[in-house]
């Protein structure tokens, strides 16, 4: 692969869903890249990891990735660009009947390891005075958790919206025992842009005309909700309902809004409690810092003519 | 010792048979019917395809008639048993099973206590003169050797029929009429009824009751000669007019067949 | 000078009818294949969440009606035939050196099957690092994952081979070349076939790893991408269309395999 | 009564030596080995970004002190002999089933064939909801991956036995189950050992999904587990664990073979 | 055409060849010498067992001597090649191939133009009386047609020197006299060296210049009987009392060697 400085060539991974795809969807629609002289290509990938893989071999400038992958960046494998929304959609759900996260103890509880879905769990946990000794974890994969969960193998899971959706369906009953909003202040859940470490340093202006690009549509985003998720659907040859639902466990950032948060070190502090977050769970065994990681200035200056 | 006994051991009756070559059907048998009285020892010569051991697997059970019936004891055929044993042309020896192995397979199938089973195959290796290499695989054999252990293979399990298919062809002379004089006189002993295909004449004379002289295009059955010689059969009958003029007999009718067939055109 | 031209010419043709194929193993492919749907059906009524039959039609005639299954189709088989095509041709060309000549197969074996235990999943970051993310790292899993599922057989089919036939050729003239083409290949076909139909499925079951490659389009990706919103009756028109592809390719299979074993005696 | 006893017995045994076992291929096994190990660490130290054997051999030093290793093994091997065992054994009951009695295999076929292209990972959510999530849907997917990779071989085996053979063993009065057990296992025995050496193959491709299920050790489990941390020594010594496991057993599968089918001449 | 010729087209130099049998060592030629001179048609007769084939094996490349040395023009044997034609005690008949297509075989490998071959092709055919099987599999063929077939294809390559072990042995009698005058007919004209192992003393002294008998324990020449019949040979011939002198004196070189067997005790 390799940069591409001269060429005004983008390489752009994403993930098919809300989070993943709306900005690219309202950056298409609006002809943001030619606006910007860029000719970008998105390839659409089913994690974040193997973006970050794709990043470092040189195959990809830019990609999309949710928290759980968040300790790659900040383990140094890739620079964060922009935060883009703040995530919303997971959930501590549990069988018809639990009262509280006390009830768990000992209960079997599953769980996709390394994702959002273990965060929730972990902070519930912790808030109930219990940790993970407490309750018998089994490490799941994430339609896993469905099958099980639905089939009453497992007696609760750290999970998200929209396969909650899934389960509700075999399990009207079940109950939510913790969601990300009750961890405000503590803990955000930020879905993020990512570039590759020598497209950062090596190709500042391009990156920042992608910034500008992303910056605009943010705009649009904010300004569009329902048009966003039309064009989203319509990028992801998805029910526009299915779309929406899941648009509605987002809360998307505002370009303005970041600048100010990034200002203020807001953003910082959210990244540095994730930091501490995954030194716990031992993926991180160095964080390089937020501010070696986390490119602020580059977004806000692309925002200035 | 007739031809047409009234109660046979086995019988065909207008039996055809015939295979799909693709392009045509190949009548290998047509409308073969033979009687066989028990413990009558009838040999079959023919030509080369003519169709003698789709004969023999269709008495065994290996083969169904296309038209006709087979009979064993009156009763239709109906698949292979171990009252008919055989022993193929190609021999069909299992490779996995020693020569004492193969020897055995048929015993052990029939139950026969370990003891016995034993001292019976090693008395049919003994006969057929395999007992140095007992305890070898086929692959280490020689073809008469292999011929020999089918041989015993079949002798072993004692069958009151046996369908054997050229079972001396890869013998030297010695050997062969060494196992000829055990076969008759096993025969005249436990009076099994034999059906014996053979290339050779002189054997076919020397063995049988009957002789069967086989045609081809289509297979059937071109002549039956009674051989009455006197039992036991020895050198000297071997020797005798009798069994030479016999013998011309048998010749003259394989010759002759081929005489009146010189004259179609090739296809 | 045709010595014996006369002696089977023209054997009597039969004028009856060929015995018609039978049709009863169709009969009976779709009546278990309705009875699969019918558990299917079973299963998703008695509550386990599945989606039932109609669902999953409905959601495939949709699928197809937009043009997504057909794209999709058609890109995952352009990989899973690359990749097969690829890899069961390397595993013949393998399996013959491997059996031919001993030090290769010492070279050569513990890696096969050292690779065999592991789950391409594994494999692929390695080929992102040595590929990138564009058709070859997923043509290659998926060749992979053929060849490894094919080359032990082809292996064994070529050290199976009766070395009688291989000595016949070795007197006809026959140098290694013409003995792989015109022996051991003729010869190991069961085996070659054994392989081919094994790497067939390893390939297809391979196709949702090998589209985890950044694929834009394709039934494994299709699969993984409505996961991301648990689109249960997408997965399930995607498994069954890889399922059905499977089958056909192997029904393919089976007709060559039928044109070129044929000349075996089987059962 | 030894016609012939005298005939070959007691030929003159020579008191040279027998060949001595070549270890040759022994050597370059090493060999080989020495050399994936040499491009692996060629290609480490090419900057590819995987982690150079020292790395791996001190986590490995490390993880087997700790106990996790031996845990960790014992736990899939458990799991692997459990699945690949039944796997196998159901492979060759079936495989004769389907190659004996068309029904059957018009029946199982089309299945067998459409699971085999349905990759383990979409099986899974279908184990936990019929099986729960204990070790049974563990053992059950590594019990389909090592039946369905076996099942074809075995019974391509089946429909490939010689029916001489078969015919030998009916005329001394076998029955199906006789055939099955003295005959057809036996003769088919290479298929039946490609089919168990692939099964074995796909048994250990598919630990590491079997124990996405909820598993609290095992190699497939901390290679999962260690992915979540980027963590490529513990990848790398649960991969070649994993490989050395399929590897030893494999010589074992090869010894068996060369004890059961050292009848066969082979090259 | 003395035995011991100045410049030998074959000549055997104290060949030794032992098998190992597990237990002991099988000596299955000690220390043969012998010389075949250039036209020469020599016969080998001797018990089953005695080592015929193994000796032609050794002249024809396939198994090379324990200790001694094979020479063909004067050059050590090193392998088999198309000057040596070979017809095999078992036929070895390439299933997957027609009647033609066994025939055309060595001559495709020769690269005779197509034209050519199939013209020589359909000649040998038509010698051995397939013409009417051409376009048959072998699977279709009794048990002497394979044996035709095979004729066909060696002498289809016109070797310079023909080895053939026991190649009318499933023939029957007239088929056999007219493959033996033509075999006879065409060594007249084209002058091959004729190596022919046969069990037929008859037929052993009406092919050959010289008859060589074998004993076994350990397999040896036993003796060498010259043949001074005048050329060509007849069916006069056959009834002159110099044959019937000759056959007997072979006869008994093969009889006596058992009577001295008879002594030593078995093993
Ligand atoms: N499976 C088969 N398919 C087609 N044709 C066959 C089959 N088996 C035998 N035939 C044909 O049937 C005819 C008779 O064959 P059969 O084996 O009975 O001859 P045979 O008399 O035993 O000959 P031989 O003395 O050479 O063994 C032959 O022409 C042969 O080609
Ligand atoms: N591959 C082998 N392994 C072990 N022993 C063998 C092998 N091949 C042949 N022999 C032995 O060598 C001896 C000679 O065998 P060979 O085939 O040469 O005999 P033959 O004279 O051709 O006999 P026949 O007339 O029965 O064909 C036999 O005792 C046989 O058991
Ligand atoms: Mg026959
Ligand atoms: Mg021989």
């Amino acid at each position: 692969g390799g940069g591409s400085e001269a060429s005004n060539e983008v390489r752009f991974g994403y993930i098919g869903d809300y989070n993943g795809a709306s900005l690219l969807a309202v950056a298409e629609d609006q002809k943001l890249w030619e606006k910007h002289g860029l000719d970008a290509t998105a390839s659409v990938f089913t994690n974040g990891p193997l973006q970050i893989q794709a990043l470092g071999s040189g195959d990809l400038d830019f990609g999309y990735i949710g928290p759980g992958a968040m300790w790659l960046p900040a383990s140094g494998q890739a620079k964060v660009v922009a935060l883009n929304t703040l995530g919303n959609a997971d959930r501590v759900i549990a069988q018809p009947g639990t009262g509280s996260m006390a009830d768990l103890r000992g209960k079997t509880v599953g769980v996709p390891q390394g994702t959002s879905g273990e965060m929730i769990l972990d902070l519930a946990l912790r808030r109930a005075g219990m940790t993970k000794n407490d309750v018998k974890v089994v490490p799941m994969d994430a339609s896993t958790i469905v099958s099980a969960f639905s089939a009453k193998r497992i007696d609760a899971a750290g999970f998200w919206y929209p396969a909650i959706d899934t389960i509700r369906k075999q399990v009207p009953g079940l109950v939510e025992l913790a969601k990300n909003s009750d961890f405000r202040g503590e803990m955000e859940f930020p879905t993020v842009f990512v570039a590759g470490n020598d497209v950062v340093t090596g190709q500042q202006d391009k990156a920042r005309r992608v910034l500008a690009v992303l910056r605009e549509a943010m705009q649009y985003r904010s300004a569009n909700a329902e048009r966003t998720v039309e064009l989203t659907a319509e990028l992801l040859e998805k029910d526009p309902a299915q779309v929406r639902a899941d648009a509605a466990n987002v809360q998307v950032l505002g370009a303005e809004e970041l600048d100010r948060l990034t200002a203020d070190g807001t953003v910082r502090n959210w990244l540095s409690t994730m930091d501490s977050y995954f030194a716990g769970t031992g993926q991180l065994e160095r964080s390089t810092g937020p501010e070696n990681y986390y490119t602020g200035d580059l977004f806000t200056s692309a925002g200035q003519p | 010792m007739a031809g047409a006994a009234v109660n046979p051991k086995i019988a065909l009756d207008g039996v055809t048979k015939s295979f799909d070559l693709g392009r045509d059907r190949l009548v290998a048998l047509d409308d073969v019917s033979l009687e066989i009285a028990d413990n009558e020892f009838v040999t079959v010569v023919g030509p080369s395809g003519c169709g003698k051991s789709t004969l023999l697997n269709i008495l065994a059970g290996l083969e169904e008639p296309t038209a006709g019936r087979a009979l064993v004891d009156g009763v239709p055929v109906s698949g292979p048993g171990p009252d008919r044993g055989v022993i193929f042309q190609q021999y069909a020896l299992f490779p996995w099973l020693t020569v004492r192995g193969n020897v055995e397979f048929g015993l052990k199938i029939a139950g026969v206590p370990r003891e016995e089973r034993r001292a019976r195959a090693e008395h049919f290796i003994d006969v057929v003169g395999l007992t140095y290499f007992a305890d070898v695989l086929p692959k280490a054999l020689s073809g008469g050797m292999r011929q020999r252990c089918a041989i015993a293979r079949a002798y072993a399990v004692n069958p009151a029929i046996l369908l054997m298919d050229e079972p001396f062809g890869a013998l030297d002379a010695l050997t062969r009429v060494k196992l000829q004089d055990q076969l008759l006189s096993a025969w005249d002993q436990e009076r099994r009824t034999v059906l014996f295909i053979t290339h050779d004449v002189d054997e076919a004379v020397y063995l049988a009751d009957r002789v069967i002289v086989m045609a081809s295009r289509p297979g059937r059955i071109y002549d039956a000669v009674e051989v009455d010689l006197p039992h036991p059969r020895t050198e000297e009958v071997r020797l005798s007019a009798e069994f030479t003029a016999l013998r011309n007999r048998v010749w003259n009718s394989v010759y002759h067949q081929d005489n009146d067939r010189a004259l179609p055109a090739r296809d | 000078m045709a010595v014996l031209s006369e002696r089977d010419a023209a054997p009597k043709a039969d004028p009856g009818p060929a015995p018609r194929r039978r049709s009863a193993p169709l009969v009976l492919n779709a009546a278990s294949i309705l009875l699969g749907i019918g558990v299917w059906w079973a299963l998703a009524a008695l509550g386990i969440k599945i989606p039932a039959p109609p669902e999953v039609a409905a959601r495939a005639v949709e699928m197809a009606g937009d043009g997504t299954l057909l794209d999709d189709t058609a890109a995952s088989l352009g990989r899973v035939l690359a990749g097969f095509a690829l890899g069961t041709a390397l595993a013949v060309v393998m399996g013959f050196l491997m059996g031919w000549y001993g030090p290769v197969r010492a070279l050569a074996e513990p890696w096969v099957q050292f690779f065999r235990t592991i789950p391409p999943l594994a494999i692929i970051p390695l080929a992102i690092v040595l590929m990138g993310i564009g058709e070859v790292p997923k043509i290659f899993v998926i060749f992979l994952a053929a060849f490894l599922a094919c080359v032990i057989s082809t292996l064994q089919g070529v050290v199976t081979v009766d070395p009688t036939l291989i000595n016949a050729a070795r007197v006809l003239g026959a140098g290694d070349a013409t003995i792989f083409g015109r022996v051991v290949v003729p010869a190991s076909a069961p085996f070659i076939l054994v392989g081919m139909r094994v790497g067939l499925g390893s390939a297809w079951a391979t196709v949702v790893a090998a589209e985890l490659i950044a694929a834009q389009e394709g039934l494994g990706f299709r699969m993984q991408n409505a996961q991301l919103y648990y689109d249960l009756p997408t997965i399930f028109v995607s498994l069954i269309t890889i399922g059905v592809l499977g089958l056909a390719m192997d029904r393919l299979l089976l007709l060559a395999e039928r044109k070129l074993t044929g000349w075996q005696e089987q059962r």
